[in-house]
């Protein structure tokens, strides 16, 4: 069994296929890799897991249990974290109260709930900004602020939606040593990322999609090798 | 042309652009290159007055482009072609194209410009009375740069043509987008397509974190290691 | 059966108007987002407009349109510049600001018509107010079925202008799509103050062609509003067609109601549709015909 | 709760010494109706202001909790005392009713299926004389003369609502109810299903507005549809003292209910009969107006933007940078 899998998962809207045919797996403890160009079905990929579309066929199985047709909120409880490509700041609360909301998930007294918060706000970098309204934070935090959310939730999988996009260099450094902190302490990652050094320096194995479907499967550098993936992302000559 | 003077640009409380300055002479056809996130789509909006930038200016020909209101932008003689199509789904293809005449300067000639670009687009004129959003993909872009013209701009800004399409269509929409600049119509183009883009376009700028890093021929870029390793980190 | 084809036909002929109504409001939906709580007030304001031509230079209702459309138009041109407007660039804790400034907009104009002709009720009594045709039985009113006329005169205007004109193409344009309204030049917001004009304006005339046929008194307003989104509901918000469609089916629906159950279920046989539609067919009827 | 609250012990004492202080019936009559808003606007302000779920129909819980108190007169031949006990719970079930019908919707038309059901129960409780008593009314005989009792009730129940409001805002359910207004998708997200806790939100809701029915019903000795179930005289109006006080505070709708109500009394009164009567008709008018200036220039109300009428006041912008969120 393994500890998440996909299987033949198809995703329709209207006419149009965003997702065919895709079936992976990972293993517990591993970074896992999803890449493809722009408008290659990723982010409905995570979208499909975390149940915010229904399936059209196929399945999605998480430490052998079937996730499909189940609401969000119980994926989420079951222990699938995400965070959002475009963030999704609670955006009138503070970083601390943003990330208690998230802390409240195996808790409902409020100083656990808080002494969690304070603890994944320190793991992450933020907890000088605790008192700060989450919608004046830089781009930066807020994609720490993302990530911090899904963990406060206590996630065995994380699903990472482009975290390094618009950072800079220097933010980018310190998101990929926070990504790699988050892997030491047990949490299994799938990560959809477009800044390729980063992709290819953390995960440990890599799916790369176009059209929804697989184009090549392995690790970082069977995969950077691959003339089909090489092709999708400069195209063809 | 079209001189981008140390822009810096955002949404909201969040900036993208820091200090971006390039330019486009006249029948150029110029390619922005870069990750996702770097900012491309913003430089576009920006150019078309979706966005008002923070602080730079913009010129077109002889005029301040910034602070003029998004909807003089066609009337100026340029034309954005959104990312994502952004067709009137609702409406016909015939209806989608003739709200690319609004412009004053473009009114007067809806008639030649309509019939010239159905020449330029057959696949559209046989799809004259569909809905917009019951078209393919790749007749929706179609349908979206055909709209564009319609206005008939002096330079057409392109934002990620090839999105969501098959290789022969992105193909295609190069194909085309070569023939307009060969009518004489001066592009900028986004695109994640590099080494397409490279090979036809004159010059190409290579934006990181909403900063303009790298500038050169086409040709030279698709040889440069670092265009490389932005793209497959390699 | 007689009375069945006779509760159908008034039912047809009420449903006319009430499209109009549902037109209005369906135009500043689809290119507002918005639910226009003012709607049935500024059809309320436009009566009582009618009703004092009528009264002081003792102008036809009818005609009263001519004056009574262009001055909602006005007003609602206004309305929407001054006080819809400016609150896209407010940040409020609530994403409905803009439906509870109709609501303060709808009690002002309540109040300040109250202000000027008190609470009692009025109507125009009319030459022809009382008198029907006769058709195998069946009677048609003919403020009625002049109101029906003029609305379907109103109707094809409207549609003339939004399919063949520059701007109306325009006005569906924002509605379908805002940003790629802006690039190709339509300048959106000028857009957004001409369609509460107009929806105002449609509002108007549906007021002017019921003044012969009903009391008016300034809290007619409210109940009127209810029934414009009712209307728009049923047919699918910001479909133009789908307005007509909702509108013909609450005036057969009320007209049922008020004969084979009782006149004061009349308005809660309205509300159950609507509620059921609104749950069940998130598209209106529109999405029963839609494959 | 660690620090003193001076504020509001200063508040609590005035309300409480108030009708020893004031001698007139008349005014203790507004400042019982005031309390009653109080309740009303603050459990409507749970749902909208803090939840995000705006109902333009409160009037359904109230008026429920009014012919809750009503028919154990007339149907159960008891005291309508009997409705302060049933009252709440009984809107507290209609609430999970409707919520379970209108929480498929979201946003505008969450609001519009609101107006709508509470149409039809203003109409059902209208036409179904047999039940009751349609147009006519339940009319009851009160049980005090004085207004004292009821006004320390009203103090009583206004004190309780605020209470619950507040411990609840600082609760795990206070916290979902906020994620769930700031961003449904995210909140589900983190593990929060929003249906289950909008409809905590609007239980909680309705249980006061319900209350507060009950006490009108036992306080005016007379009820009928077109006021309890009124769309304009208490669905509106809740939100009107929602929005003016500020939504998404505890202190909003309190202040807001004050406002409203005393507005509304000046205003009826010609300012207590020194301008002339015709004055009394504008009061309607100035909470249109009010609401207009208020959606217009302050849009958090007049607890939530504070800051920036204190900023008017005075010129010192640095002292007030701090806003005043409570």
């Amino acid at each position: 069994m393994a500890f998440f899998e996909t299987q033949r998962l198809t995703k329709a809207f209207g006419g149009l296929i965003a997702v065919s045919d895709l079936s992976f797996k990972v293993e517990k403890g591993e970074i896992f890799g999803l890449i493809g160009p722009n408008g290659s079905g990723k982010t409905t990929v995570f979208n499909l897991i975390n149940g915010y579309y229904p399936i059209t066929s196929g399945s999605i199985l998480f430490e052998g249990a079937k996730l499909n047709g189940l609401p969000t909120w119980k994926i989420c409880k079951l222990g699938i974290g995400r965070t959002f490509q475009i963030v999704k700041p609670l955006r009138r609360m503070t970083v601390l109260e943003n990330v208690i909301a998230s802390a409240f998930n195996h808790t409902s007294h409020m100083a656990e709930a808080r002494e969690k918060a304070l603890e994944v706000m320190k793991f992450c970098e933020l907890d000088r900004k605790g008192d700060y309204p989450a919608k004046g934070l830089t781009i930066g935090d807020r994609k720490r602020l993302e990530i911090a959310r899904a963990l406060a939730t206590g996630p065995k999988l994380l699903l990472l939606d482009e975290t390094m996009a618009g950072l800079t260099p220097q933010e980018q450094l310190q998101g990929v040593e926070l990504i790699r902190k988050i892997r030491d302490t047990g949490i299994t990652i799938v990560i959809v990322e477009h800044i390729m050094h980063v992709i290819m320096n953390i995960c440990d194995r890599i799916l790369c999609i176009n059209y929804g479907q697989e184009i090549a499967k392995g690790t970082p550098v069977e995969v950077a090798n691959n003339k089909a993936v090489i092709e999708a992302y400069l195209g063809k000559e | 042309m079209l001189r981008v003077e140390r822009v810096n640009a955002g949404y909201g409380d969040i900036q993208v652009l820091w200090d971006v300055s390039f330019h486009v002479a006249e029948r150029e056809f110029v390619v922005l290159v870069g990750a996702n996130g770097a900012g491309k789509s913003t430089i576009m909006r920006t150019i078309s007055s979706m966005i008002q930038p923070i602080s730079g200016q913009i010129w077109f020909e002889d005029q301040r482009l910034d602070h003029v209101p998004p909807y003089r932008i066609t009337n100026v003689g340029i034309s954005h072609v959104p990312e994502g199509r952004q067709l009137f789904p609702e409406m016909t293809v015939l209806e989608n194209l003739e709200l690319g005449s609004l412009a004053p300067r473009a009114k007067d000639h809806r008639k030649e410009t309509l019939a010239w670009v159905l020449e330029l687009f057959p696949r559209l004129r046989e799809r004259q009375k569909q809905l917009a959003g019951t078209l393919s993909g790749g007749e929706q872009q179609m349908c979206a740069i055909a709209r564009g013209l319609m206005s008939r701009p002096k330079m057409m800004l392109f934002d990620e043509p090839s999105l969501g399409l098959s290789p022969l269509l992105t193909q295609e929409i190069f194909r085309l987008a070569m023939k307009i600049h060969s009518e004489g119509v001066t592009i900028l183009m986004v695109e994640q397509n590099v080494k397409q883009t490279l090979t036809i376009c004159d010059r190409a700028y290579v934006l990181e974190n909403g900063r303009i890093v790298l500038e050169g021929k086409g040709r030279e870029l698709l040889e440069d290691e670092q265009v490389k390793q932005a793209f497959l980190g390699i | 059966m007689e009375v069945f084809v006779q509760t159908f036909v008034s039912g047809i002929l009420i449903g006319g108007i009430y499209g109009l109504i549902g037109l209005g409001m369906t135009l500043i939906m689809g290119v507002m987002k918005i639910i226009n709580l003012a709607h049935g007030q500024l059809m309320m304001v436009a009566m009582y407009i009618t009703f004092l031509m009528f009264e002081s230079l003792h102008l036809d209702p009818y005609f009263s349109l001519l004056v009574a459309m262009p001055a909602l138009f006005v007003i609602g041109v206004l309305l929407q510049k001054y006080l819809l407007n400016p609150l896209l660039n407010v940040d409020s804790i609530l994403p409905e600001n803009q439906v509870l400034m109709t609501v303060g907009i709808g009690m002002v104009l309540t109040e300040i018509i109250r202000f000027i002709f008190q609470s009692d009720y009025k109507s125009v009594k009319t030459s022809y107010s009382s008198s029907a045709v006769y058709l195998g039985g069946i009677s048609f009113n003919v403020p009625m079925i002049v109101a029906f006329g003029i609305a379907l005169g109103l109707t094809a205007l409207l549609f003339f202008f939004l399919l063949k004109t520059d701007v109306g193409k325009s006005v569906r344009a924002t509605a379908q799509n805002r940003d790629a309204a802006l690039l190709m030049g339509i300048n959106a917001q000028w857009i957004t103050v001409l369609t509460y004009g107009l929806g105002s304006a449609f509002a108007a005339a549906a007021g002017s062609l019921l003044l012969p046929i009903f009391y008016l008194f300034p809290d007619i307003g409210g109940p009127f509003t209810l029934k414009a989104f009712v209307i728009t509901i049923l047919g699918g918000m910001g479909s133009t067609v789908g307005a007509i469609v909702g509108g013909v089916v609450l005036g057969v629906a009320e007209s049922m109601g008020a004969t084979y159950l009782s006149m004061a279920l009349k308005d809660a046989v309205g509300m159950v549709i609507f509620l059921l539609v609104l749950i069940f067919l998130p598209g209106g009827l529109k999405a029963l015909t839609k494959v | 709760m660690k620090s003193i609250n001076w504020p509001t012990i200063l508040v609590i004492a005035v309300l409480a010494l108030f009708p020893a202080v004031v001698p007139s019936d008349y005014y203790r009559h507004i400042f019982i109706i005031a309390l009653m808003w109080v309740v009303i606007g603050s459990a409507w302000n749970l749902l909208a202001g803090y939840t995000g779920q705006v109902s333009f129909g409160h009037a359904i819980f109230f008026g429920t909790g009014a012919y809750t108190a009503g028919l154990c007169v007339t149907k159960l031949e008891i005291s309508a005392w009997w409705g302060m006990l049933l009252g709440g719970p009984v809107a507290l079930v209609v609430g999970l009713l409707i919520g379970w019908i209108c929480f498929r919707l979201r946003g505008p038309y969450f609001a519009l299926a609101t107006i709508a059901v509470g149409e039809i129960f203003r109409l059902i409780a209208t036409v179904w004389r047999d039940f009751t008593e349609g147009m006519e009314g339940i009319l009851i005989i009160q049980t005090f003369r004085s207004k004292i009792p009821y006004y320390y009730l009203a103090l009583f129940l206004a004190a309780l609502c605020i209470t619950v409001i507040y411990l609840v805002t600082r609760s795990k359910w206070g916290f979902y109810f906020v994620a769930i207004r700031e961003d449904q998708d995210a909140a589900e997200s983190m593990g929060i299903s929003a249906f289950r806790y909008k409809s905590l939100s609007l239980m909680i809701s309705s249980f006061f507005t319900g209350l507060a029915g009950a006490f009108y019903m036992n306080y005016m000795g007379f009820i009928d549809p077109q006021v309890v179930f009124s769309l304009h005289y208490i669905s509106i109006m809740a939100i009107l003292v929602g929005i003016i006080g500020g939504v998404g505070t505890i202190w909003g709708p309190p202040v807001g209910a004050f406002i409203m109500v005393l507005l509304q009394e000046t205003f009826r009164s010609s300012f207590f009969g020194l301008l002339p009567k015709w004055i009394s008709e504008a009061h309607i008018l100035v909470f249109g107006l009010l609401v207009i200036f208020v959606i217009r220039y302050m849009a958090n109300g007049i607890i939530g933007d504070w800051s920036k009428i204190q900023r008017l006041w005075s010129k010192d912008r640095e002292l007030l940078s701090a806003s005043g969120r409570n």
